[in-house]
């Protein structure tokens, strides 16, 4: 028992991701307003940039900027201080990927109210089968 | 479809979760991901690239490449915007509208004439318009400069602090769709045309992909800053901290220009009419 | 002896082929049909050119492309196809001839379209006759069945389009349904495609396996319309009669039986198949369908259709003679592809003649006809006699081989069989002849102005039908080379 | 020089891109020129790396300068070299035929759209080209994102499909975020080979293994692999022709070449193969692939919506033959691959020309075409026969290697599986051959030989000659089969499939 909840305890943030995760699953699958489902979309990006971020966590670590006038000469830069740099610049890229893509679905959205004036899917495909 | 979707999500999650057990501790500093590669980056940076913010050194230099194509994606979703949504305009015979500057006077023109007064004191109007308020208006005048200021700081200063092309650039553009918000599009694109920010962000982006050429050009690899040693002081190491400055200045003007784009077209399904 | 690398080979197929953009382009009928005399022309000469080699005993071979390992996109001229390349390019240029006179007669939409995939159709013949491994064979019997589809839909009505589909339904099915797999087992069986005199499939492969690829290519190359997989053959006798006489006697069948007796011979291997005694259930497949075949001929009024059931036995009596085993039955096969050639393409070009001048395809509405045609229903009589195997038909030495091979086969039951359908043959060939110059006038339903058909329709059928009697006198060329092949065939087994 | 080829060819084409969108507000009459220089530039620079692969000089490119795994490098080999070929061929090619389309049909967008083409085929080439797992992902959203404005310019439900397409596009591109990311966790590597030199150790874990499921999950939700290709016969359906053209041929190839690069450099064979042993489901799920592919493509009566199905067996066809874990398998996966884009893009490029001629594809459109567009049907014709398979089209050789691994392999329902799609295909377009051919009934008989046919014309020039390149390159291609496979693919099989 002891173990399982050390399991969890110690990894509870992977848990957190993979809940948010799901629920934008969820709505990208089950919603039935588009723009639900946009929201769905970005729920679960943010998801993966959650988890992505987590990983470069350190305990005891900060941000990973080197002090200005840091003396190199008598002391090395210890990588445990900083946090892991890596994933937050993947998680930039990411981020500005999910913008371009919100962007794009946006656009394309506003395209298909224009053209069936709803967002309900269900009631454009109906109009798709009655036309 | 509701219960198809839950299934799924279940299935998923369960996979995911089943996985968690071999994952490092939250916060190990001993975990996998800590020790391999990141490592140098901390260690090095400061030598290699005399940057101290280790994420700008990482994203603008050791993964450039990343970059450039995030930056890539950001122009790519502002040309799709534009490509699905404006409207071309077409000289079509239609009632227009029209506004005298001074009194606030509107006049309505019949299919496709002409109006005989003096065209300067007029401006062209459409029907969806609304008054603007008067201190939203007045207020945001004063707050634009300062958050543009504050924009060009986080880029300038992104080798030091957090910031950047991407953050500054975003501020930047958040200004002129503050500008666009508070008072009206038309304002704004007065301020910032299509082609502007249609050019800054092509602009922006060829700086950084411009650079990297240059780079190739100088007999260096790709986007090897090391290479702009002849033209920038400060030897080596510190050509590759101006050249990681050029090309945020490239990502910031690319990332303003591309808000501000792609913020019209959504915002007027791409008529850039007066209101929003 | 070496085999001797040329680009003959190459030539004989691509000279149809080449002149098929020229065809396209040309806006005159009369420099149209000049071209493809000169193409059939050119090929019969190439083909000739390379005759005596052959009748040396050497091959002609020609490697274009390696495309699989162990496999090559390559050329061979040996004896057998050589015979086979004979007949169908000499019966290229009367087909041609009798093609101007067939559809101007007619006045037929789109002949342009018909000489340029007839030129391709020749140019796939040629390509089976000269493969030298089943790769390559199978790519130009491919390049046959579609390049042959337009020209069997070539009225492009609702029945042409039903026959179409069966015909693709057939060939294409058996091809790419059981060809195919066929051809790759084989490959992984042995690691090759390669023709050999003594067949390349490994002696070890399982006896079933074996008996189950055996009758997958049996059947899968349907255009030797072994029953079951005759029914396209009646089918596709919508097509305009040409058609029907070089396609549908000659060249599609012919690249069939071709095909059935390179897998058998080649593929397989005499040994191979006796040591399995899948030769004698091949042969019996093949009785039952010359059986059969005549016999539903007997029921046919439609003149085609007749000569379609009796093409489906005729090409049994090759698939037989292979599969006896014995040379002497194996040369009875190959010689009967020239000289049913000949005489079949008679009877089509009759056939044809009829419906031009008179317009009736039906054998209940030709009596009497001799009297107004007499010419064309002389060579049918010929022709008949040819197939029927009664001297002085060309026919008769094919039959006399097959008989002499059922006897060294020791297979009485088959002489039987052979015996038989000779009989059938005759019943119902002769009531035709017969109906045509003996009945009264009165019973004659044809119209007075009845004569004979354009010349270009009637001299290429006097042509064969002469062929078909010089073959019985003078079959040499024809007799050496089947027997060179034999010789390749049994001289690798030691015997 | 050749040492920065691989600089080059994505320099190249992201430039010009660049270039071409400045030119649109500038001088849009340069737009075109610049697009077709841009990718006649990479399309040279791609067959440069081939041939220098073929004479075997290696190709790593470190950008930046950093070695690996600290920046990021290019790697060249046999397989990707080939694929950038295709690539950058294909897209080439239907670049020229692709600008009738665009002037009839949004003249005054030629700049973005020339702009996001070029982005695409550059989004692609880098794709194939990287080393590094998660600058894949950065490529493969740069042809998603150009790949979803694109298909959403389209007429009717377009914008609707695409935005499926986002949906779906981008649950797959996030479950391969997430799987490099779960390599990521437990190696700390973002560089494929460092990635496999670390992993051998870590077989056991319940990382590795979920890494490995979501990757190819999202890899498969991308390709349109089948239970998960409900987006792509609309997203394709829909699509303006020469987009379709570009998209339909190139993105799922592509995925299918990620999904082996992921295999045989990141997981190695060993694993996938030995200790994971999913071969036999995987191929299994081909074959339902293929023939579900092929059903439902008989249910379809139009020409590019029963394509967009083929296409959905097709990928079944490569995952397929890849995952039968023997040589033959492998050489006709890849070989299919080159195939079938030539083959895909054949098909899509002559129903363009139909659009472009008739407005639509139905089968209503069809009628007396042979008579009024015979070129264009021509190509269709060779097209169609290489997707049945008929030699010497190279769609034969393909289905060859393909039918020999499944014997080898043992596998006989993915064997009955290929027989069935290739017989499918037959009915399949003999349908429209002979909608195309037979009708109108009566309009070629009488004595004027229906001089009086159906109206309509031939395509443009500029669209016929992109199409009989590409009808004669399946020709060609299928004649140098054994050049391919000799001095190339045979080089790219792994050493335990051997």
């Amino acid at each position: 028992m002891e173990e399982v909840l050390r399991l969890v305890v110690e990894r509870y943030n992977y848990w957190i991701y993979i809940t948010l995760m799901m629920i934008g699953l969820y709505a990208l699958i089950a919603k039935n307003n588009l723009v639900k489902k946009i929201v769905g979309m970005n729920i679960f990006q943010t998801a993966v940039i959650l988890f992505y971020v987590s990983i470069g966590v350190k305990k005891g670590a900060t941000i990973p900027i080197i002090e200005h006038n840091y003396d190199m000469a008598h002391q090395a830069i210890r990588a445990a201080d900083y946090v892991n740099p890596l994933p937050h610049v993947l998680m930039l890229t990411a981020i500005v990927v999910s913008v371009a893509t919100l962007g794009v679905a946006l656009a394309i959205t506003i395209m298909v109210y224009h053209r069936y004036l709803t967002l309900e899917e269900d009631e454009i495909l109906k109009q798709i089968r009655e036309s | 479809m509701k219960n198809l979707g839950l299934l799924i999500v279940v299935l998923v999650g369960a996979v995911l979760i089943y996985a968690t057990t071999d994952f490092p501790p939250f916060g190990d500093p001993e975990s996998p991901a800590s020790l391999h590669v990141s490592p140098r980056y901390l260690e090095n940076s400061l030598e290699e690239t005399a940057v101290p913010n280790v994420v700008t050194s990482v994203l603008v230099d050791y993964r450039g490449l990343d970059t450039m194509f995030e930056t890539t994606v950001v122009f790519a979703a502002g040309v799709a915007c534009f490509l699905l949504l404006r409207v071309p305009r077409r000289r079509t015979p239609a009632p227009r509208q029209y506004r005298h500057r001074l009194t606030g006077l509107t006049f309505r023109i019949k299919d496709g004439g002409e109006i005989s007064l003096p065209l300067q004191e007029f401006e062209p109007m459409e029907s969806i318009w609304t008054p603007h308020d008067f201190i939203i208006e007045k207020v945001c005048c004063y707050l634009i400069p300062f958050i543009q200021l504050f924009g060009l700081f986080v880029i300038a200063h992104g080798h030091h602090s957090p910031g950047g092309g991407f953050q500054g650039g975003v501020i930047l553009g958040a200004s002129i769709i503050l500008l666009s918000l508070s008072h009206d599009l038309r304002t704004a694109l007065k301020r910032m045309g299509e082609k502007t920010s249609a050019l800054f962000s092509t602009f922006g982006v060829l700086i950084y992909a411009g650079t990297g050429a240059l780079c190739l050009l100088l007999g260096y690899n790709f986007l090897d800053y090391q290479a702009l040693d002849p033209l920038l002081p400060g030897g080596p190491v510190m050509a590759r901290y101006h050249g990681i400055l050029l090309v945020e200045v490239g990502v910031g003007m690319a990332v303003m220009g591309t808000m501000i784009w792609i913020f019209r077209n959504l915002a007027s399904r791409g008529r850039h009419e007066e209101g929003l | 002896m070496e085999p001797l690398t040329s680009l003959k080979p190459l030539l004989a197929v691509l000279v149809s082929l080449g002149v098929v953009p020229i065809l396209i382009s040309s806006r005159s009928p009369n420099v149209r049909e000049a071209w493809t005399f000169g193409a059939a022309g050119l090929k019969f000469l190439i083909v000739l050119s390379m005759l005596p080699a052959v009748l040396e005993g050497r091959e002609l071979v020609c490697t274009l492309a390696q495309v699989l390992p162990g496999v090559a996109f390559r050329l061979r001229v040996d004896a057998l196809g050589m015979l086979f390349a004979l007949v169908a390019s000499s019966l290229w240029i009367t087909t041609s001839a009798y093609s101007i006179g067939y559809m101007r007669g007619l006045k037929e939409h789109g002949q342009t379209r018909y000489f340029c995939f007839f030129a391709l159709a020749l140019s796939a013949t040629i390509g089976v006759a000269f493969s030298a491994n089943l790769f390559t064979l199978y790519l130009f019997y491919e390049m046959l069945s579609f390049a042959t589809y337009p020209l069997v839909t070539h009225h492009q009505d609702a029945k042409a389009r039903h026959s179409g589909r069966k015909y693709l339904l057939y060939i294409v099915g058996g091809s790419i349904g059981l060809v195919l797999p066929a051809m790759v087992l084989a490959y992984h069986l042995s690691g090759t495609l390669e023709f050999s005199g003594q067949g390349f499939l490994p002696h070890s492969g399982s006896p079933i396996l074996l008996g189950v690829l055996l009758f997958m290519f049996l059947f899968g190359f349907a255009k030797a319309a072994i029953m079951p997989v005759h029914a396209w053959l009646p089918a596709a006798m919508v097509a305009p009669t040409p058609v029907s006489a070089l396609l549908h006697a000659v060249a599609v069948v012919k690249v069939g039986v071709f095909c059935i007796l390179r897998v058998l011979t080649e593929v397989f291997g005499l040994d191979l198949l006796a040591s399995l005694h899948l030769g004698t259930a091949v042969a019996y497949v093949a009785a039952f369908t010359i059986i059969a075949a005549s016999l539903i001929a007997l029921t046919q009024d439609e003149l085609k259709r007749l000569l379609a059931f009796s093409t489906i036995g005729q090409l049994s009596y090759i698939v037989l003679g292979a599969a006896l085993l014995s040379p002497k039955g194996l040369m009875g096969g190959m010689i009967h592809i020239a000289m049913h050639a000949f005489g079949k393409i008679t009877l089509f070009f009759c056939a044809g003649a009829i419906f031009v001048a008179t317009g009736k395809k039906n054998l209940s509405e030709m009596a009497g006809i001799g009297k107004r045609m007499p010419v064309t229903m002389a060579a049918f009589f010929i022709g008949a006699l040819s197939i029927i195997g009664i001297p002085p038909g060309g026919g008769f030495l094919s039959k006399w081989y097959l008989v002499l091979g059922a006897l060294e086969a020791d297979q009485f039951p088959l002489l039987v069989v052979i015996l038989v359908s000779s009989l059938l043959n005759a019943a119902y060939f002769m009531p035709i002849v017969y109906r045509a110059f003996f009945v009264g006038s009165r019973e004659t339903t044809l119209p007075d102005t009845v004569s004979e058909a354009p010349i270009f329709c009637v001299a290429p059928l006097v042509v064969t039908a002469l062929i078909s009697l010089v073959l019985f006198f003078y079959p040499q060329p024809f007799l050496d080379l089947a027997e060179l092949a034999v010789q390749t065939l049994i001289g690798g087994t030691g015997k | 020089m050749s040492q920065y080829y691989p600089a080059l060819l994505i320099a190249i084409p992201l430039l010009a891109a660049l270039f071409i969108s400045a030119s649109g507000w500038l001088r849009p009459a340069l737009c075109f020129p610049l697009a077709l220089t841009a990718l006649g530039g990479s399309l040279l620079v791609s067959l440069g790396l081939l041939s220098n692969v073929i004479r075997g000089i290696p190709d790593v490119y470190l950008f930046g300068g950093w070695p690996p795994p600290w920046g990021i490098y290019y790697r060249v080999d046999h397989l990707s070299a080939l694929v950038l070929a295709v690539v950058s061929i294909v897209g080439f090619v239907n670049l020229i035929a692709a600008r009738p389309a665009v002037e009839k049909e949004f003249p005054e967008k030629a700049a973005p759209f020339y702009t996001l083409y070029v982005l695409f085929v550059t989004g692609l080439l880098g794709m194939v080209i990287t080393g590094d797992a998660f600058n894949l992902y950065v490529l493969l959203e740069i042809a998603a994102i150009t790949g979803y404005a694109l298909i959403a310019l389209g007429k009717g439900r377009a914008p609707l499909s695409s935005l499926h397409y986002i949906f779906m596009g981008t649950i797959g591109a996030c479950f391969y975020l997430l799987g490099v990311g779960y390599l990521y966790i437990i190696t700390g590597s973002l560089n494929m080979e460092d990635i496999a030199r670390l992993l051998p150790p870590l077989y056991e874990s319940k990382v590795v293994t979920v890494a490995f499921v979501i990757l190819m999950v999202g890899i498969w939700l991308k390709m349109g692999f089948f239970p998960l290709h409900a987006w792509l016969p609309n997203a394709y359906t829909h699509a303006p022709s020469p987009v379709s053209s570009l998209v339909a041929p190139l993105m799922t190839k592509v995925m299918v070449y990620v999904m082996i690069r992921m295999v045989l450099t990141v997981f190695t064979v060993d694993y996938a193969f030995l200790v994971l042993k999913l071969n036999d489901a995987v191929v299994w799920l081909a074959v339902i692939a293929i023939v579900a592919g092929s059903l439902l493509a008989l249910a379809e009566k139009d020409v590019k919506r029963m394509l967009t199905f083929i296409v959905v067996a097709e990928v079944g066809y490569m995952v397929g033959g890849f995952w039968l874990g023997n040589r033959a398998g492998f050489i006709g996966a890849v070989l299919h691959l080159v195939n079938d884009a030539l083959m895909t893009l054949c098909l899509f490029l002559a129903v363009g020309n139909i659009v472009y001629a008739k407005g639509n594809s139905q089968w209503d459109s069809l009628p007396g075409l042979f008579r009024t567009m015979p070129w264009t049907m021509g190509a269709l014709v060779v097209g169609a026969l290489s997707i049945i398979g008929v030699p010497p089209t190279c769609g034969f050789f393909s289905k060859w290697y393909l039918l020999l691994g499944a014997i080898q392999g043992g596998h006989y329902g993915f064997l009955a599986a290929l027989l069935f799609s290739s017989l499918v295909s037959v009915v399949l377009f003999f349908r429209i051959f002979e909608i195309s051919y037979f009708e109108p009934f009566g309009a070629s008989h009488g004595p004027d030989h229906g001089e009086d046919g159906p109206a309509g014309r031939e395509a443009p020039l500029g669209m016929l000659v992109p199409l009989w390149m590409t009808a004669l390159g399946l020709v060609l291609l299928g004649l140098y089969t054994g050049e391919i496979v000799d001095r190339v693919i045979r080089h790219a099989v792994p050493g335990m499939m051997l």
